[in-house]
C-alpha cells in the first residue's frame, strides 16, 4: 500500500561499511567541544594550565633560585631586579611563587585526588549496598569526622616523618569523610531512579549498576566539592607547613609564605600579596574549570 | 475565524515563534503559529511529539525557560493587551488567575515538598486575594471537586502520597482554582486510567457550562479530543497544518499527516482475530535546527508534490469543505485519496 | 582599674612547686612574692626576707623574714611557712623546683622570723634561685588543704591574689589589701590574657585591648615606635640563644668538633642578627651575653672565616656534611634556621632543617634522638643556671650529651664558692674548654621587647623578663 | 519519635567507642608523652617517673584505654594533667562558647552564601553570577589568620567599633558577647559561606529548572516566594547535609580563628592539649566533638525530612 | 497466529506483594498489601494484557514477575524455574531472558549514557566474549531493527523523541533474545503515529522470535488489538481474565464493564453521545473475591468480600 501508512517497520539494515564509516564523534572529542563552547572554563583552563606549566618548568621560568638568600634584599620591596619583592630571609619572592606553585598545587591536586579516589568508592558501596556495610561504614565515617585534622596530621607526620607528601596525605585523609557523606547521599538519591531499575533488569551486577550507572551521574557534586577542597587544601598545607609538618624550609610553598608574610603586614605586604593573589587566582580557576567539566561531562547541557 | 461570533475573540495568537539555543544552533521548536480562540471555545491540539504544542502555549504565559529559549517574534492578544508585550508583573496577574494552566506530568509537576493544600491555596490567595481559612476551605471544595475521596485528611499530605490519577486531580484543581477564562490542559490526562479520565473530561465539561470557560485541551488521545472539543488543531513541526471543526476534521481530513494519524488507530471492528496491522507513519520528524524550506512534512508524506517540498503552504480555507476547516497543503488529499482508491479498485 | 596584659603564652599549673613555664613566672610575678628578688642590675634585694647571713663554710644560710607578713588567706608568713613551702619544695612529688635547690639539706626554724638553710655542700647559685619561683612562700594552711589541687587558687604572699583562670583565655589577680608593700601597689586589677601570636598582640595592644604586652617581635618595633601612643621597654635578656649539637650521635658529622667548629666559623652573627630580627638582638658566643659581668672577655665575639671553615672540614675530612638542624616551629626559629642553612652552605654544609612543635623537639632531644637543635633558654640570675644543668656530664638538660673532665670540675668550682674572684676563674676554665669543644654554638641573646598604650607608666624593664608591678600606674 | 530519637542514640555508641580507640591510638603515633612535655625547662628525671607512674603512662595502651574508659562510664573524664583540672569542667565551660561561635558562624555562612548561590543560579551566566563567585571563591582563599588580622586591623583599631579580643559571656551582655564574636564568626563563615553557596548554586541549578517550579510560575507566583517557597526547600538537602559536616569541622577545626580572636573555645584547648599531650583533655574534646557531631547529623536528618517529606517514608 | 505450546513461559501463582507503611520518623507502623493472591499464566508467544485503575498494583505486578521487586509471596516460575530459588549470579543471567520496557522511556533510559552504549551494554554482560565490532554490528542492527537510524548510536536520551527513546528501550529489551518482556505503559507517553510504530514494532518482534509479553496500559483499545488474553486488574486483585475478544464483548464484573465504558470514541458523534449517555456507576465497596470460571477460560471475581482496609 502506498500513501501515509506505510505497513513496514523500520528502515533496511545498513550495509555493513556503513558502521565503520559513519560514527559520531568521540566521546573526547564531543567533551572537548563542550568544554571549549564555554569561555568561563576556556579561561580556568588555561590559568590552571599556565600554573601546571610553571610548576613544572619552573627552573626555566624563574628568575633565581627560590633559596638563595640575598642579605641585601631582605623584605626588599618590589623593584626591577626583584618585581615580587624579597622575603623574610631576601629570596625573591618572584621565584618562590614560581617553584611554590609545585607544592600548592600538588597539596591541592593530590589530596583532593587521595580523597576522592578513597571517598568516592567508599560512598559508592555504603549508598549502593546499604543496611549493615552502610552502617558500619557511616559509624566508622562518624568517628573519623570527629578526629581533629591536626592530630591527624602530627600523628601522620610522626610515623612517616614529616614532608609535604605526608601532608597532603594528611589532608586527603581528613577531607575523605565529607565525600564518603556526599558520595553516599547523592548515591541513594540516584539509585531511587528508573534507569537504575532497568539496567538491574538487564542482569547488571551491583558493582557495574555503581559504576557505569550510578557514578557518572553523581560527578557534579562531586566536582563541586572537589575544587573547593582544592583550596582548603592549599590553605591547609599553610597551616601544616607552619607547624613544620608540610613543605619543609627553605623550600617554598605558597601557603608556607603567606603564613610567613602575616608577621611582615606592616613592613613588607608584598610578601602577603603576591602569594595570596596566586591561590585565589588558582582556587579560582579550579572551580571555573569543575564548573566547565561538569558542564561538559552532562550530556543534557546544552546551552 | 471560527464561527461567525462578532465579538473578538478572547485569545488572539499571531505568528508565534520560538526557538532554543543549543550547542548545534537554534532549535526552531514552534515556527510561527497563528490562531484565535473564543470565549467558551474548546480547542483540542493534537500532534507529533515534539511538534511544539507544549511549547507554544508556554510561550504566551512566559513560561519557557529563558535562556536557552526565546520568544522569537509574534502577539498574544488575551483580554486586550499583548501578553507578550506584558511586564512580568502584569503577567503573573494573568498566570493562573485568568488563565489557568494543567502541566502534562504530575509526577514532577507538584511541588514534593509543600502539602498539597499549601499548593491549591496558592493561587486563591495570590489572585483571590482569600485569607488563609476561606482559601483552605475553598481548597477543599477544589478536592471535592475533582472528585478525590476523603478530602479533608488528605489536604495535609504530601504529593508523592498520592497516586497519579490523583495527583493530576490535584493539578487540575489548581488549574481551576480561581476559575479562569481560559484552561490549558497539556495532556492533563495522558496518564490515567480511562475511568478516571472520564471522570476529569466531564468535570472539566461541566465546569466549561458552568463558568463560561473557554479550553486548550492537548492531547494524544484522539478519543478525548473528539469528545471534548469545537474545534480541533493538529500540529508538526512547530506550525499548524490543519484546523476546523471537529466534525468536519475528523470525517474530511484535508492534510496527510491528520490523515496519518487518525488512521494509525487500531480497528476494532472486526474483533482482535480480524484485526490488521497498525497503519504507521514513517520516518522522523525534521531536525528543527534546520527546518525544511517547504512543507514540513513532505519527506515523510507519500503525497507530497515537488511544490510542497520547495515552498511552505499557507494555512487557509480548504477548498470545499466545512467553514472555518483550514488547512496548510498544496496537494488536495481528498481527490488523491478517491484516485487512489480508484487504482486499487475498492472505494474508501 | 585593671591592668589587661598580653602574654605569649597561657601558663600551667599556677603552683610555684609544680609549674614549669615562663608565662606562669610572669603571673607568679603578681601572686607570690620570693624571698629575695633581682633588681635591674642583677643583685638581690630583700623581698619577704629582709637580710640574710652565709655561714663561713658556705654552708648555712639564716634569713630573716619581714615582719607582718601575711598570706593572702590572712596566714602569718613566719619562719614555719617559710620552712613548710621550702620543704614542699624539695619533697612534693613532681616537684619542679628540686632540682633547682636539691643541694639544700635541711631548714631550721630558728624563731618565728629567722630560719636557716643548712646545705649539703656550698652552693653558690642558692641565693639566686630564691629570687625565682623556689624562693616562693605558699600558705600552709592552703597547700595542705588543697594538696595537689593548689594551683586551682593559689594562695602565697604576693601583691595581688588570685580572682579566676578561664585556661587559654585569662587570670585575673586583684589587689591584696594586706600586702606589706601595699602603698606602692596602684592597680587594682590584673588581667593576663594569653595571646600567642605577636601580631595579634600587637594589633590588640593598638586596639585598646591590652595595657601592656611582653615578647614583642623585633621586627615590630619599628612600627610600635612610630606609633606616639605606644611605648617601649627593652633590656636584653638573661638567656641565649644556641645550636646544640648531639656530640654522642655516632655516624653524624657533628659528633667531630672540628665539623662543629667550622659551623660556628661560617655563622655571621651580626647579619643573623640583622636579617631576622632587625638588629635588635645582642650577639654572642658565651652562656652570658657581652653586657653580663661575667662574660669572659679572653673569647670575644669570633669573625666569620669561611675559607677556615673549609679548611677545618677538608681537615676532618668532611668536605659537605649533611645536617638536620631542628627548629622549634615559632614564627622567628625557622627563619633563623633558614638563614643559618644559607650561611652554613657557603662553607660547604648541607644543612636540613626540621621544623617540630615543641613537645617533639624535646622529645627528640631527651631521646638524643637529633643532630642540631636550635634552642633557647630563657636564662637565670645567675650563670651557673645557664651552664651547669646543660654542661655537667649527668645534667638532665645536657642534650649535647657532653662530658669533659675539666669543664665538670670548671662548674663544681662555680658553685662550690660565693667569692666572685674564684668564681670568674672558674667561668674562664669553662670557656676555654666549652668554647673549644663546641658542644653548642652560642648565636645571639635575645632583647626583651615590652610594648605599652598610653596610660600605663612607671614601668621597668627587668633582664629576667618579669614585670614588677610595684610602682606601676595606669592613668 | 522517642523511639526513633533512642534508636539514632543507640548507633552513637559506636561511633563513640570507634572515636575514642582511633584518637587513643592516633595518640600513640606522636612523638614525646605526657612526662616529656610536662617535665619542663628543668627536665627532672624523677619528675618524669613520677608523672607516668601517676597518670598510667608506664601502661601498655589497652589496659590505658580501659583505665580512661572505666571512668569514661562512672561519668568521669579524666583530669587534665596540664591545667589540674577535671576534663568535664573544661568541656562545660569551653562547649558553649565554641558552640555559640560555631553557630554563628554557620549564620554568616548560611547569610552569605545562601542568598549568593540563590543569585548566581538564578542569574547563571550572567556578570552577577560571576561576582558572587568571585567572592565566595576569594572568602575560601583567603586564610582565617589574612582576614582575621585585616579585620582586626580595619575594625578595631582603625574604626574600634569591635573589640579585638575578649570573650564576654553571654549572660554578662549579650551586645558585648555579640561584638566579641562578630569577628571570628564572620571570618569563620565567610570561608564555609563559599562551600553554601557553590553547593547552592548546583542545586538550585538543578530545581529551577524543574516542573514544580514552571507550575508555580504559572500559577502567578511572584519571584521571591518562588524562589524561597518553591525552589529553596527543594535544593535544602545538600545545604543541610554540608552544613552539618561543616558545623561538625568548627567544633575542633577553629584553633586558629579562636587564637586571633583570644575565644576561649574547643579548638584552642585541643590545640594546647595536642601540643602539650594531655592525652585526657583530647580524649574528652573528641568524644564531646565525636557526640556533638553525631546529634548534629540526627539534627541534619530530621531537617532533611522536613522538607523533604518524600524522606519521612525511608 | 502460532498455536501456543502447552506450558507457559512464566506462571505466576499467588503473588502478593505488601509495603511497608512507615510513618515519618522510620517506626513500622503498617503494611499496604498493593497485590494480593494473584495468579496467571502466559504461554510462549502470547501476550497478556493487565489493565485496572491507576494504583491497583500492575507496575507492582511487572515489577514482581522480573524480580526486580521481590514479591512479599506466592511464586513466580520462568520456564519451570522458580526465580526466587536462583542465586544472585543466576538471576543476574537469568534476566537476559526476561526483559522490561518502562512506560517513561525517559526517566528509563541513564541520562549520561549514549544510545549505543546502552544498547551494547546488554551484549556487554551476557556475552563477553563477542568482539568489539562485533558488538557494534549487532549494536547497528537492533537499531534498524526497530527503526532507528544507526546514526543515532552517539547520541544522548535527551536528544530523542519520546518514540525514539522507547525503541531504544525495546531494542535493548530485545538484544538477548529473551522469551518474556514485560511492557509497562510502553506506549502511554506517545503519541498516536509513534504507538502504533510501538505496537507494530512488539507485533512483528512477536511474530519473529515467538517472545510473550505482559502488556501494562491504560489504552484498552490498543490492548484488544494487541492482547491474546487480558487479565482486569481492581484494588489488587484480579477481576476478570478471559481471552480479549470475550472480556471485551461479555465483561461480567462490574469494574470491567465500568472501565470499558469509560473508553472514548475516536469519533466525534459517537463520542458525544457516550458521554452524554454515561451513567457513573460506583464500584461495590470491598474487596474483590476470588476467580470463578465462568465460560472456557473466562475467570470472574466473585462480589466484592467486605472492606478490609480503608484504601
Ligand atoms: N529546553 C529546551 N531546550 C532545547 N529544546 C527544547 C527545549 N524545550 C523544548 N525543546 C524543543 O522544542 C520542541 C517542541 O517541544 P514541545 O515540548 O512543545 O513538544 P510537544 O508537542 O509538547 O511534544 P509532546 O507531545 O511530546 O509533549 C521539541 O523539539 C523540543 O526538543
Ligand atoms: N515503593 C512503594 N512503597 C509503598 N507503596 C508503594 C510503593 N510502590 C507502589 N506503592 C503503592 O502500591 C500501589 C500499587 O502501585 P503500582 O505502581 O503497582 O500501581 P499501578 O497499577 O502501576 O498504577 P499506575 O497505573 O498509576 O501506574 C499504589 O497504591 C502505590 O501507592
Ligand atoms: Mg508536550
Ligand atoms: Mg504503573
Amino acid at each position: 500500500m502506498s500513501g501515509v501508512g506505510q505497513g513496514n517497520a523500520g528502515v533496511a539494515a545498513p550495509p555493513a561499511a556503513w558502521v565503520a564509516s559513519t560514527r559520531e564523534p568521540g566521546l573526547l572529542a564531543a567533551f572537548w567541544g563542550r568544554l571549549r563552547a564555554r569561555p568561563s572554563a576556556v579561561v580556568g583552563l588555561v590559568v590552571v594550565g599556565a600554573l601546571m606549566l610553571m610548576a613544572a618548568l619552573a627552573d626555566v621560568v624563574a628568575p633565581y633560585d627560590p633559596t638563595a638568600t640575598d642579605w641585601g634584599n631582605v623584605r626588599g620591596a618590589p623593584s626591577l631586579a626583584h618585581p615580587f619583592g624579597g622575603d623574610e630571609v631576601g629570596r625573591d619572592v618572584l621565584s618562590r611563587i614560581v617553584y611554590g606553585a609545585r607544592a600548592s598545587l600538588g597539596a591541592g591536586l593530590v589530596s583532593v585526588l587521595l580523597a576522592v579516589s578513597l571517598g568516592l568508592p567508599i560512598g559508592l558501596v555504603a549508598g549502593y549496598a546499604g543496611g549493615l556495610v552502610d552502617g558500619a561504614i557511616m559509624r566508622l565515617t562518624d568517628a573519623l569526622l570527629a578526629i581533629p585534622f591536626l592530630i591527624l596530621a602530627i600523628a601522620l607526620a610522626a610515623f612517616l616523618g614529616p614532608s609535604l607528601t605526608n601532608a597532603m596525605l594528611a589532608i586527603g585523609l581528613s577531607a575523605t569523610s565529607t565525600f564518603v557523606r556526599l558520595t553516599r547521599a547523592q548515591v541513594q538519591a540516584v539509585a531511587a531512579e528508573e534507569f537504575v531499575e532497568a539496567a538491574r533488569s538487564v542482569g547488571n551486577p551491583p558493582w557495574r549498576i555503581a559504576l557505569v550507572h550510578i557514578l557518572p551521574n553523581i560527578v557534579p557534586a562531586i566536582l563541586v566539592q572537589a575544587t573547593l577542597t582544592i583550596a582548603a587544601a592549599i590553605i591547609a598545607e599553610a597551616s601544616l607547613s607552619f607547624l613544620g609538618l608540610g613543605q619543609q624550609p627553605p623550600e617554598p610553598s605558597w601557603g608556607a609564605m603567606l603564613n610567613v608574610a602575616k608577621n611582615f603586614m606592616d613592613q613588607a605586604p608584598w610578601m602577603a600579596i603576591w602569594p595570596g593573589l596566586s591561590i585565589f587566582v588558582a582556587v579560582l580557576a579550579f572551580n571555573l574549570l569543575g564548573d566547565g567539566l561538569r558542564d561538559a561531562l552532562d550530556p543534557r547541557q546544552r546551552t | 475565524m471560527t464561527g461567525s461570533t462578532t465579538r473578538p475573540p478572547l485569545l488572539d495568537v499571531s505568528d508565534l515563534a520560538v526557538s532554543f539555543d543549543t550547542e548545534g544552533g537554534a532549535v526552531h521548536a514552534v515556527n510561527g503559529v497563528s490562531y484565535t480562540l473564543a470565549e467558551g471555545e474548546t480547542l483540542g491540539i493534537v500532534g507529533e511529539s515534539g511538534s511544539g504544542k507544549s511549547v507554544h502555549v508556554l510561550a504566551m504565559l512566559g513560561l519557557i525557560p529563558r535562556p536557552p529559549g526565546r520568544v522569537t517574534r509574534g502577539k498574544v492578544w488575551f483580554g486586550g493587551r499583548d501578553l507578550l508585550a506584558l511586564p512580568e508583573r502584569d503577567l503573573r496577574r494573568v498566570r493562573g488567575g485568568e488563565i489557568g494552566f494543567v502541566f502534562q506530568d504530575p509526577m514532577s509537576s507538584l511541588n514534593p515538598g509543600m502539602s498539597v493544600a499549601a499548593q491549591i491555596v496558592e493561587p486563591l490567595r495570590i489572585h483571590l486575594g482569600l485569607d488563609q481559612r476561606a482559601a483552605r476551605a475553598r481548597a477543599r471544595d477544589l478536592l471535592d471537586l475533582v472528585r478525590i475521596p476523603n478530602t479533608k485528611g488528605r489536604l495535609d499530605q504530601y504529593p508523592h502520597e498520592f497516586s497519579g490519577g490523583q495527583r493530576q486531580r490535584v493539578m487540575i484543581a489548581i488549574g481551576l482554582a480561581c476559575r479562569p477564562k481560559l484552561l490549558i490542559a497539556d495532556e492533563a490526562t495522558t496518564a490515567l486510567d480511562v475511568t478516571v479520565q472520564a471522570e476529569i473530561v466531564a468535570l472539566v465539561q461541566e465546569l466549561r457550562r458552568e463558568i463560561g470557560m473557554a479550553i486548550i485541551w492537548i492531547t494524544h488521545d484522539l478519543g478525548v479530543v473528539a469528545g471534548i472539543s469545537d474545534t480541533v488543531q493538529v500540529m508538526y513541526a512547530g506550525r499548524i497544518l490543519e484546523r476546523g471543526p471537529v466534525d468536519a476534521l475528523f470525517r474530511d481530513p484535508r492534510n496527510a499527516y491528520t490523515l496519518g494519524l487518525l488512521r494509525s488507530l487500531p480497528d476494532l471492528s472486526r474483533g482482535r482475530a480480524g484485526r490488521k496491522r497498525l497503519q504507521q507513519i514513517d520516518g522522523a520528524p525534521p531536525d528543527m535546527r534546520t527546518p525544511p524550506p517547504g512543507d514540513p512534512f513532505a519527506p515523510r508524506n507519500a503525497y507530497a508534490t515537488p511544490r510542497c517540498r520547495a515552498e511552505m503552504p499557507p494555512l487557509s480555507q480548504a477548498p470545499g469543505a466545512a467553514p472555518g476547516h483550514l488547512v496548510a497543503a498544496w496537494y488536495d488529499l481528498p481527490a488523491l485519496l478517491t484516485r487512489e482508491a480508484a487504482q486499487q479498485g475498492h472505494t474508501p | 582599674q585593671t591592668l589587661r596584659f598580653g602574654l605569649m603564652e597561657d601558663s600551667d599549673a599556677l603552683d610555684p612547686t609544680l609549674a614549669r613555664t615562663f608565662a606562669s613566672r610572669m603571673i607568679f610575678a603578681a601572686l607570690c612574692d620570693k624571698l629575695v628578688d633581682i633588681g635591674p642590675d642583677l643583685k638581690p634585694v630583700p623581698q619577704l626576707a629582709t637580710h640574710w647571713e652565709l655561714s663561713s663554710d658556705e654552708k648555712a644560710l639564716t634569713m630573716h623574714l619581714r615582719p607582718g607578713v601575711t598570706f593572702h588567706d590572712g596566714e602569718p608568713l613566719d619562719a614555719a611557712a617559710a620552712k613548710y613551702s621550702i620543704e614542699r619544695h624539695l619533697k612534693m612529688p613532681g616537684s619542679q623546683r628540686r632540682g633547682e635547690i636539691a643541694p639544700i639539706d635541711t631548714v631550721e626554724v630558728v624563731d618565728p622570723l629567722t630560719f636557716t638553710i643548712k646545705l649539703k655542700q656550698p652552693f653558690a647559685p642558692l641565693l639566686a634561685q630564691f629570687t625565682d619561683r623556689a624562693g616562693m612562700m605558699v600558705s600552709p594552711k592552703a597547700a595542705e588543704r588543697l594538696g595537689d589541687k593548689f594551683s586551682t587558687s593559689p594562695v602565697c604572699a604576693g601583691p595581688y591574689r588570685f580572682v579566676e583562670r578561664v585556661p587559654q583565655d585569662r587570670i585575673v589577680v586583684e589587689r591584696f589589701p594586706a600586702y606589706w608593700n601595699k602603698d606602692q601597689i596602684q592597680i587594682q586589677r590584673i588581667e593576663f590574657r594569653p595571646i600567642p601570636d605577636s601580631t595579634v598582640r600587637l594589633t590588640n595592644l593598638r586596639a585598646g585591648q591590652l595595657d601592656l604586652l611582653e615578647r614583642l617581635a623585633p621586627t615590630d618595633v619599628p612600627q610600635v615606635s612610630r606609633d606616639a601612643k605606644l611605648k617601649l621597654g627593652t633590656t636584653y635578656e638573661l638567656g641565649f640563644q644556641e645550636i646544640l649539637f648531639n656530640t654522642g650521635r655516632e655516624g653524624s658529622p657533628v659528633a667531630d668538633a672540628r665539623v662543629r667548629a667550622a659551623f660556628d666559623l661560617a655563622i655571621d652573627r651580626n647579619a643573623l642578627n640583622q636579617v631576622v630580627f632587625n638588629g635588635e638582638f645582642l650577639p654572642g658566643n658565651q652562656w652570658v651575653s657581652p653586657k653580663h659581668p661575667n662574660y669572659v672577655k679572653e673569647y670575644p665575639l669570633p669573625k666569620r672565616d669561611v675559607a677556615k671553615a673549609k679548611a677545618l672540614l677538608a681537615e676532618a675530612g668532611q668536605p659537605k656534611p649533611q645536617i638536620t638542624l631542628t627548629v622549634y616551629a615559632n614564627s622567628e626559629a625557622p627563619q633563623v634556621g633558614q638563614v643559618i642553612q644559607a650561611m652554613t652552605k657557603e662553607a660547604g654544609f648541607d644543612v636540613r632543617i626540621q621544623a617540630t612543635d615543641f613537645t617533639t623537639a624535646l622529645d627528640a632531644a631527651d631521646k638524643g634522638n637529633y643532630e642540631a637543635y636550635l634552642y633557647s633558654w630563657s636564662g637565670r640570675p645567675d650563670p651557673d643556671g645557664n651552664t651547669f644543668s646543660f654542661l655537667s656530664c649527668k645534667a638532665p638538660l645536657n642534650y649535647a650529651r657532653y662530658c669533659s673532665t675539666e669543664a665538670e670540675a670548671a662548674l663544681q668550682a662555680e658553685r662550690g664558692s660565693v667569692d666572685a674572684g674564684t668564681r670568674q676563674a672558674a667561668w674562664k676554665r669553662l670557656a676555654d674548654r666549652v668554647l673549644t669543644d663546641r658542644p653548642g654554638i652560642y648565636l645571639l641573646h635575645r632583647k626583651l621587647l615590652w610594648a605599652y598604650g598610653p596610660k600605663l607608666t612607671g614601668f621597668v624593664p627587668y633582664p629576667d623578663g618579669l614585670v614588677r608591678f610595684t610602682g606601676l600606674k595606669l592613668n | 519519635m522517642l523511639r526513633f530519637l533512642a534508636q539514632r542514640l543507640t548507633l552513637a555508641v559506636p561511633t563513640l567507642v570507634l572515636a575514642s580507640m582511633i584518637i587513643f591510638a592516633l595518640q600513640q603515633l606522636l612523638p614525646g608523652d605526657t612526662a616529656t612535655a610536662l617535665s619542663g625547662e628543668e627536665r627532672d628525671p624523677e619528675v618524669i617517673a613520677f608523672i607516668r607512674q601517676k597518670y598510667h603512662l608506664d601502661q601498655p595502651l589497652p589496659v590505658r584505654y580501659a583505665y580512661w574508659a572505666g571512668g569514661v562510664l562512672k561519668g568521669d573524664l579524666g583530669e587534665s594533667i596540664r591545667l589540674q583540672k577535671p576534663v568535664s569542667e573544661l568541656v562545660i565551660e569551653k562547649l558553649p562558647v565554641t558552640l555559640e561561635l560555631a553557630c554563628l558562624a554557620m549564620l554568616v555562612a548560611l547569610a552569605l552564601g545562601v542568598p549568593m548561590g540563590i543569585l548566581s543560579a538564578v542569574k547563571r551566566g550572567t556578570f552577577a553570577d560571576t561576582l558572587a563567585n568571585g567572592i565566595a571563591l576569594w572568602g575560601l582563599s583567603v586564610p582565617n589568620f589574612w582576614l582575621g588580622i585585616l579585620m582586626i586591623l580595619l575594625f578595631s583599631v582603625h574604626l574600634g567599633w569591635l573589640p579585638a579580643s575578649g570573650y564576654v559571656p553571654p549572660s554578662e551582655s549579650l551586645v558585648d558577647n555579640l561584638k566579641a564574636m562578630a569577628m571570628p564568626a564572620f571570618v569563620l563563615g565567610n570561608a564555609i559561606a563559599a562551600v553554601m553557596m557553590r553547593h547552592t548554586r548546583a542545586a538550585m541549578l538543578g530545581v529551577l529548572g524543574s516542573d514544580y517550579v514552571r507550575t508555580a510560575r504559572a500559577k502567578g507566583v511572584a519571584p521571591l516566594r518562588l524562589i524561597l517557597r518553591h525552589a529553596l526547600p527543594n535544593a535544602a538537602i545538600p545545604i543541610i547535609t554540608l552544613g552539618a559536616l561543616e558545623f561538625g569541622q568548627l567544633l575542633s577545626g577553629a584553633v586558629l580563628t579562636e587564637q586571633i580572636f583570644s575565644v576561649p573555645g574547643f579548638g584552642k584547648l585541643m590545640v594546647d592539649a595536642v601540643f602539650n599531650r594531655d592525652f585526657a583533655t583530647v580524649q574528652g574534646v573528641v568524644i564531646c566533638t565525636a557526640a556533638t557531631y553525631i546529634a548534629l547529623n540526627l539534627a541534619a536528618d530530621l531537617l532533611s525530612a522536613a522538607v523533604n517529606p518524600k524522606l519521612r517514608r525511608a | 497466529m502460532k498455536a501456543a505450546p502447552a506450558y507457559p513461559v512464566i506462571s505466576v501463582r499467588n503473588l502478593s506483594k505488601s509495603y511497608p507503611l512507615r510513618s515519618w520518623w522510620g517506626g513500622k507502623a503498617d503494611v499496604f498489601r498493593a497485590v494480593e493472591d494473584v495468579s496467571f499464566e502466559i504461554r510462549p508467544g502470547e501476550t497478556l494484557g493487565l489493565v485496572g485503575e491507576s494504583g491497583s498494583g500492575k507496575s507492582t505486578i511487572g515489577r514482581a514477575v522480573t524480580m526486580l521487586n521481590p514479591p512479599t509471596s506466592g511464586t513466580i516460575a520462568f520456564e519451570g524455574i522458580d526465580l526466587a530459588r536462583l542465586s544472585p549470579q543466576a538471576l543476574c543471567r537469568t534476566r537476559a531472558r526476561i526483559q522490561t520496557v518502562f512506560q517513561d522511556p525517559y526517566a528509563a533510559l541513564n541520562p549520561r549514557m549514549s544510545a549505543g552504549a546502552y544498547v551494547a551494554e546488554a551484549f556487554r554482560l551476557h556475552r563477553p566474549d563477542m568482539a568489539r565490532s562485533e558488538r557494534r554490528e549487532a549494536v547497528a542492527s537492533l537499531f534498524a531493527r526497530v527503526g532507528l537510524d544507526p546514526h543515532f548510536l552517539g547520541r544522548y536520551p535527551h536528544q530523542f523523541s519520546g518514540g525514539q527513546r522507547q525503541r531504544i528501550c525495546i531494542a535493548r529489551a530485545i538484544a538477548l533474545k529473551p522469551s518474556f518482556i514485560v511492557a509497562d505503559e510502553p506506549i502511554a507517553a506517545l503519541d498516536v503515529s509513534i504507538q502504533a510504530q510501538v505496537v507494530n514494532l512488539l507485533q512483528d518482534l512477536q511474530d519473529d522470535l515467538g517472545l510473550s509479553y505482559l502488556f501494562i496500559s491504560h489504552d484498552l483499545r490498543m490492548v484488544r488489538y494487541l492482547c491474546h488474553r487480558v487479565a482486569v486488574l481492581w484494588r489488587g486483585r484480579i477481576v476478570e481474565l478471559a481471552e480479549s475478544d470475550r472480556l471485551y464483548e461479555d465483561p461480567r464484573h462490574p469494574y470491567t464493564r465500568r472501565l470499558l465504558a469509560a473508553v472514548p470514541l475516536p469519533d466525534p458523534a459517537a463520542e458525544r453521545a457516550r458521554l452524554a449517555a454515561r451513567e457513573t456507576t460506583n464500584p461495590a465497596p470491598g474487596r474483590p473475591g476470588d476467580l470463578v470460571e465462568v465460560g472456557p477460560g473466562h475467570w470472574v471475581a466473585a462480589d466484592p468480600l467486605p472492606e478490609e482496609t480503608d484504601r
